[in-house]
């Protein structure tokens, strides 16, 4: 069966002060029907764009993307005009970084939702009523929303609002960029275990993006993560216990564990992220790396290790690390 | 508690904003009688999702606001509002703060040396000229910036946010304080950088001796700073124990349901009993009534008292189910059965 | 510890949440704050006739000396005294009564006689101008704005494209020239040397006004030329404005979300990044209403079109106190008034502003 | 969607408006640099008017009329001046109006907008009312009746009378800005530090808003320039100084254009304009380097 979502060797250019910059290079991943994608990687990684670069939604003028994005099969990044408009939202829909400022503060919930189902060929003013009462009664708000203004409403009630939007024309894949992120921890539960459970109803694929590894590995099925522009590393949630590129080892140990106190030291990863205007030579990730050797100052390839489940990793030395592992751990 | 008498201490500190507006007249409640120590050289975490009077609590303690009601005593002496510019001076040498957006607590028109010599130049701790420098450069390389000298004429806008929260340390090193309140100091860092801080911030506590509140919204980040950790809830401490106490024996429904959402996996359905009732700020009952699994008719009509828990010290908690018990001498059965 | 009336260990399964206060006295705030602005505007509008009240005398030269040398030759002493007190002229009295007079006249609606045109009382001279004024500089200004938003949101749409960078470099330079300067131009090209409109006035002297379909034909004609040169000048303030908070707007997450929705460029255009980059301009587009009666000044003496403007230079020109005084209260009425329509429109426009924020 | 690149790139937009380093990225920018030069252009003109300008700009002794010729560039008035040296002198007077109101107006704005905003209260309330009704007082019919009052007026009258109605745009402008930065960290570190209000005011807060001062300097220029050029046209001021104004008042007043002398009329036009478009520009300028999201990148 054909993955909802095929991306390969997606690259994004931005143009920045006459210049153009690589801000995503190489990345490949596909997404099952009904499966969870979460995508990792800290501010600067290039997350969002693919994210924006997915969806369609950088300018021609800001941005070019290549590479090949197949949705369904068929070649997203071809479509344009009309066809693009009417694909949008029926094939990807997004829930995007921050739910305060995603819906339009000078008209009411429902005209929100009706504009939406008007441009796609739902007319009937009170059809689109009482569907989008039946979408709010999904994410579990009343139907007095409707009439609201997003001023109105809570945090958690407009990230309610933009998923249950979201949901309108059974889309096959849901884009959530950061969609938690300026929530609390309970709320955050509470949308985020809504989600699972309305996507094992209604079966939508999600491509799950955030900074927070550590909810991404309770969270999704399968788990990329990005560093300066690339993939580095991906496979089930499970693999990630005993990744193999240093880097996600490293991320996946910057987070102090529950019942870990101070006594038990855990270390950051020294330097910062590199500036991509001048990344490094060979591989981005080798200077702030411990595992460094020689053969870092080429660049790695982007490498399966395993075709099912797909583990893939671009790290020249990860036959070592994960040697190194067994000696170690086992 | 601690035997010796504590350095700062928060007696039944209330605060409320009254917001007005050319449109309208709105008060809230940030804090209600909040109770805190903090002993010399002890770090105390507090706990809270946005909102809960966390930040107000650090704006308190910095003098950057006063009190509506109670009292905050510091070093045996209650705080006076009225304070004499000298006073203040010097209490302001005393406890200083690390702010939580390294990018918007350094100026971009002032360099790193500026930043950091200015509260010596203020308490006129060291002599202008050459001392000063060079007391900026060991505060530097104290917070990690090495060689301290590169970085003296170094603007905001030149350092990485990493690099910029370790210059604000220094700054808030500089006059020597014995207090230090960090406000979510690592939640606007890049999760890579920020083991780093807060190992740095452990260091400076063991070879300065500083008290600290360590201000979070994250119970492991809390666990993993502080001596004791206090739970806030929309101005309310909930349950105050230390660190180990409160992570393996949470009492109040709150906090167990923080550590549920940090630690359990999704898709269990919802483990909060009201779809997001809000609180009406004039209601008599307990703050987190609307959302807890575990509520009785007594908590929407009388706030429950913090108490301490008999048989374990220092271990405080703020619910009816705890204080409905029998008998609180049991301690461990007197838990809320949830 | 707190008495606790309930039964211990009692599991509480109702979960009954309070009733939330729905639209919580939604009309009382809109009530309030429109209380607060009328309060506003009073204090202004009392600000304003104090200052119009005090300012001839707080300058060099004495308004009283000037209506004596005005009239000195042709009234008696008596009639001068009696207009004198109708002024607040009188200098006699003490500063504080002059302006307790003052305030009476005022609130009388007298606003005195003129000297220019005596005996014509100063309240029918200005009546007589205003329809002028408010003809031809409120429907240039109408024209300009929506015209003006117009090209500012399709610039920020083709931000950086031809049309926009010609734009951006023409309004620079109408911003910058002196209005008249442009106005004389334009009254030398197209009235003068081609001779395609009349040259000046609002009507043809000699014609009588009144609702024949000639005359009104005669108005337009005149009007065209005064219109355009209003319309040509102000129209990049408005342009330039509007691109601005519209791009500021397009790079909104809510635009970026319609875009999503797959909705039309015509519902993204104007439903959602046009609608809300249009609001801040809405007050400045108030303001130039309210200026619209004394705004066209230099429009309608170029043109010696007989309105406000026209009048006050002639005022100005003749010393005529009173005049000046109650045209410069008349326009300061018309800004006020046109400021709180302007809060209204705004208010009806910006569903946040009479709700209530919540935050 | 638009503002993508800075919002991914880089952490976060580079911060412009550093006290001394706001000229240099200011002249990398065309449009001000364009209006820094012409700016410059006239401020020379003005300097030098002694040693540039052929005649004395009062004599009336040529012949009356010319058109442009060799010995008279740009020919003469009415009265047989030269018009080339009344131009050239009468670059003085424009500028000295808008460099003044330019400085008095920002001054005031920038004493009552940041000190109303730092201080609040009862203190920022007074003056945002005062402010708010100074705002609503139409510029130029206050400006003309003013100037009516003052029989003759020099250049810092003029100046005076200008700042009068335009001081209120920048207050307001900077009192929201200060509001702005009072919120953010580095102001309550600096008093958490021991800053005393004198401080906070002068080196935390204002050079933080050098470019909304510039901005608000500059609009206060052309505002100026093109003000004081109405008022000469009007008759109002004096006009019996030598300026661009006064120039086009005389033309006009002899009607230039209705006889053909285009020369006598289109000049000090084209002068005020310039000067006017060169604030503008280094406006234009400001405004995207603080705001990058109008800066559009070539590509």
């Amino acid at each position: 069966m054909q993955p909802v979502l095929h991306v390969e060797g997606l690259w994004v250019d931005y143009f920045t002060r006459g210049r153009r910059l690589r801000v995503v290079q190489d990345v490949s991943f596909a997404i099952e029907r009904g499966e969870m994608l979460g995508l990792a990687g800290e501010s600067g990684s290039g997350k969002s764009t693919v994210a924006l670069a997915v969806a369609r939604l950088l300018r021609p003028e800001n941005a070019a993307v290549g590479g090949m994005v197949r949705l369904n099969g068929t070649d997203f990044l071809a479509l344009v005009g009309e066809g693009l408009r009417q694909t949008r939202w029926k094939s990807v829909a997004l829930v995007s970084q921050s739910a305060m400022n995603a819906l339009n503060p000078v008209i009411n919930i429902f005209r929100q939702f009706d504009d939406m189902l008007t441009a796609h060929g739902y007319t009937d003013a009170v059809q689109n009523r009482h569907r989008a009462a039946e979408l709010l009664d999904l994410v579990d708000l009343p139907e007095q929303v409707l009439n609201r203004f997003p001023h109105q409403l809570s945090g958690g009630m407009k990230q309610r609002v933009v998923i249950a939007l979201a949901l309108a024309l059974h889309p096959d894949l849901i884009i959530m960029d950061e969609p938690t992120t300026a929530l609390d921890v309970i709320v955050e539960r509470e949308i985020l275990s809504k989600v699972k459970t309305l996507q094992r109803q209604l079966g939508f694929s999600v491509l799950f993006i955030t900074h927070d590894l550590d909810l991404l590995l309770r969270l999704t099925d399968r788990v990329a993560i990005m560093y300066a522009g690339q993939l580095v590393e991906t496979g089930p949630v499970g693999h990630f216990s005993r990744s193999l590129h240093p880097y996600s080892r490293a991320l996946v140990q910057s987070f102090p564990s529950l019942h870990q106190h101070a006594s038990d030291r855990r270390r950051g990863i020294p330097g910062a992220p590199p500036d991509l205007s001048h990344p490094p030579a060979g591989c981005r990730f080798h200077p702030r790396c411990v595992f460094v050797a020689d053969v870092c100052q080429t660049a790695p390839a982007w490498e399966a290790v395993s075709e099912d489940p797909l583990i893939a990793v671009r790290c020249s030395r990860w036959k070592e690390i994960r040697d190194e592992f067994v000696s170690t751990v086992d | 508690m601690s035997s010796s008498p504590p350095l700062i201490e928060l007696r039944n500190v209330s605060k409320v904003f009254v917001n007005r507006s050319l449109r309208q007249r709105s008060v809230v409640y940030a804090l209600r009688e909040v109770s805190l120590t903090i002993a010399r050289g002890e770090v105390l975490a507090l706990v809270g999702e946005s909102g809960s009077g966390k930040s107000t609590t650090a704006q308190l303690l910095a003098r950057l606001t006063h009190p509506s009601g109670g009292e905050i005593w510091f070093d045996g002496r209650a705080i006076n509002r009225q304070a004499g510019a000298r006073e203040l001076r010097q209490y302001r040498r005393r406890v200083q703060m690390i702010f939580q957006d390294p990018f918007s607590s350094l100026n971009a028109v002032h360099t790193v040396g500026y930043h950091v010599g200015r509260p010596l130049a203020i308490h006129r701790l060291v002599p202008p000229g050459r001392a000063l420098a060079a007391q900026v450069e060991t505060l530097l390389e104290t917070v990690g910036l090495h060689p301290g000298r590169e970085f003296v004429s170094k603007f905001p806008h030149q350092l990485s946010g990493g690099q910029r929260q370790r210059v604000g340390i220094a700054r808030a090193l500089a006059p020597n304080p014995d207090v230090l309140i960090a406000d979510e100091p690592t939640s606007m860092l890049d999760v890579s950088l920020r083991l780093d801080v807060m190992n740095l911030l452990l260091d400076l506590r063991t070879t300065r001796k500083v008290s600290m509140l360590y201000i979070t919204h994250d119970l492991s980040g809390a666990n993993y700073m502080a001596d004791r950790i206090a739970v806030m809830y929309r101005g309310t401490i909930m349950e105050e124990a230390p660190a180990d106490v409160l992570m393996k024996d949470p009492v109040h429904p709150y906090t167990r349901l923080l550590l549920d959402a940090s630690t359990a996996d999704f898709g269990n359905g919802p483990s909060v009993a009201g779809p997001l009732g809000a609180l009406d700020p004039s209601s008599p009952g307990c703050p987190f009534y609307p959302r807890c699994p575990s509520r009785m008719p007594v908590c929407s009509e009388t706030r429950p008292v913090s108490a301490w828990i008999a048989d374990e010290a220092e271990h405080r908690v703020s619910c009816h189910r705890y204080h409905d018990a029998e008998s609180p001498k049991t301690g461990r059965d007197a838990q809320p059965k949830v | 510890m707190a008495p606790s009336p309930s039964p211990s260990g009692r599991r509480n399964g109702s979960g009954a949440v309070p009733p939330r206060c729905e639209g919580r006295g939604l009309p009382s705030h809109a009530m309030k704050y429109l209380l607060r602005r009328v309060l506003f505007y009073l204090v202004a509008f009392w600000a304003t006739i104090t200052l119009n009240f005090f300012l001839p005398r707080l300058m060099p030269g004495n308004p009283a000396e000037a209506l004596m040398s005005k009239f000195g030759g042709r009234l008696n002493p008596l009639a001068l005294h009696a207009i004198a007190i109708a002024f607040g002229l009188n200098v006699h009295e003490s500063l504080w009564t002059q302006y307790g007079q003052y305030l009476v006249q005022v609130m009388h609606g007298n606003l005195g006689t003129s000297l220019t045109f005596y005996p014509a009382s100063v309240f029918s001279v200005i009546a007589a101008a205003l329809p002028w004024t408010l003809g031809l500089v409120g429907l240039s200004t109408v024209i300009s704005f929506a015209l003006g938003i117009g090209i500012g949101a399709l610039s920020a749409w083709r931000h950086g494209g031809r049309f926009d960078t010609f734009m951006s470099t023409f309004f620079t330079f109408t911003y910058a020239f002196p209005y008249f300067w442009i106005a004389l131009t334009f009254l030398y090209v197209v009235g003068f040397l081609w001779g395609a409109l009349p040259l000046s006035g609002a009507y043809t002297t000699g014609l009588i006004p009144g609702l024949s379909w000639s005359f009104v034909l005669n108005v337009l004609r005149h009007g065209i030329l005064p219109a355009f040169t209003i319309v040509f000048t102000s129209l990049g303030y408005w342009a330039v404005n509007m691109r601005n908070t519209m791009i500021t707007t397009l790079s909104e997450d809510y635009v970026v979300m319609a875009e999503a929705k797959g909705l039309t460029l015509r519902q993204i255009l104007i439903g959602y990044a046009g609608r809300n980059a249009i609001l801040p301009n809405i007050t400045g587009f108030a303001m130039s209403l309210g200026f619209i009666v004394a705004g066209a000044i230099l429009t309608e003496i170029v043109f010696s079109y007989p309105g406000i403007g026209y009048l006050l230079f002639q005022a100005v020109q003749q010393e005529d106190y009173p005049l000046i005084q109650g045209i410069l209260l008349i326009v300061a009425f018309a800004v006020l008034a046109a400021n709180f329509v302007a809060d209204l429109m705004y208010s009806l426009l910006d569903p946040r502003v009479t709700i209530g924020e919540s935050q | 969607m638009i503002d993508a690149p800075s919002a991914s790139v880089s952490s976060r937009p580079r911060r412009v408006g550093q006290w001394l380093l706001v000229v240099r990225p200011l002249l990398r920018n065309a449009k001000a640099r364009t209006g820094v030069a012409i700016f410059l252009f006239f401020g020379l003109v003005a300097l030098l008017a002694p040693i540039l300008s052929p005649y004395n700009p009062h004599l009336t002794i040529f012949a009356p009329g010319a058109s442009p010729s060799a010995a008279h560039w740009l020919g003469t008035t009415q009265s047989g001046q030269d018009i080339l040296s009344q131009m050239i002198w009468g670059t003085r007077q424009p500028l000295e109006i808008a460099l003044g109101a330019g400085l008095l107006t920002t001054l005031i704005a920038v004493g009552i907008g940041i000190s109303a905003g730092l201080f609040g209260g009862v203190y920022d309330e007074i003056l945002m009312l005062i402010t708010n009704i100074f705002l609503i007082l139409p510029g130029l019919v206050v400006v003309i009746v003013i100037s009516s009052y003052l029989s003759s007026a020099n250049n810092l009258m003029i100046s005076l009378v200008i700042t009068v109605t335009s001081w209120p745009w920048g207050a307001r402008v900077l009192r929201a800005q200060t509001l702005n930065l009072k919120s953010k960290d580095f102001v309550k570190a600096a008093i958490v530090a021991g800053e005393m209000r004198f401080r906070l005011a002068f080196f935390e807060v204002l050079p933080n808003m050098t470019s909304l001062v510039a901005s608000n300097f500059f609009f206060t220029c052309l505002y100026a320039v093109v003000t004081a050029a109405s008022l000469q046209f009007l008759g109002l001021g004096n006009i019996n100084t030598v300026s661009w104004g006064s120039i086009l008042y005389w033309a006009n007043n002899s009607q230039a254009l209705m006889i053909g002398a285009w020369w006598w009329f289109v000049p000090p036009g084209l002068a005020i304009g310039l000067l006017g478009a060169a604030f503008a520009l280094i406006n234009f300028g400001i405004d995207e380097l603080t705001n990058p999201r109008l800066r559009r990148e070539a590509k």
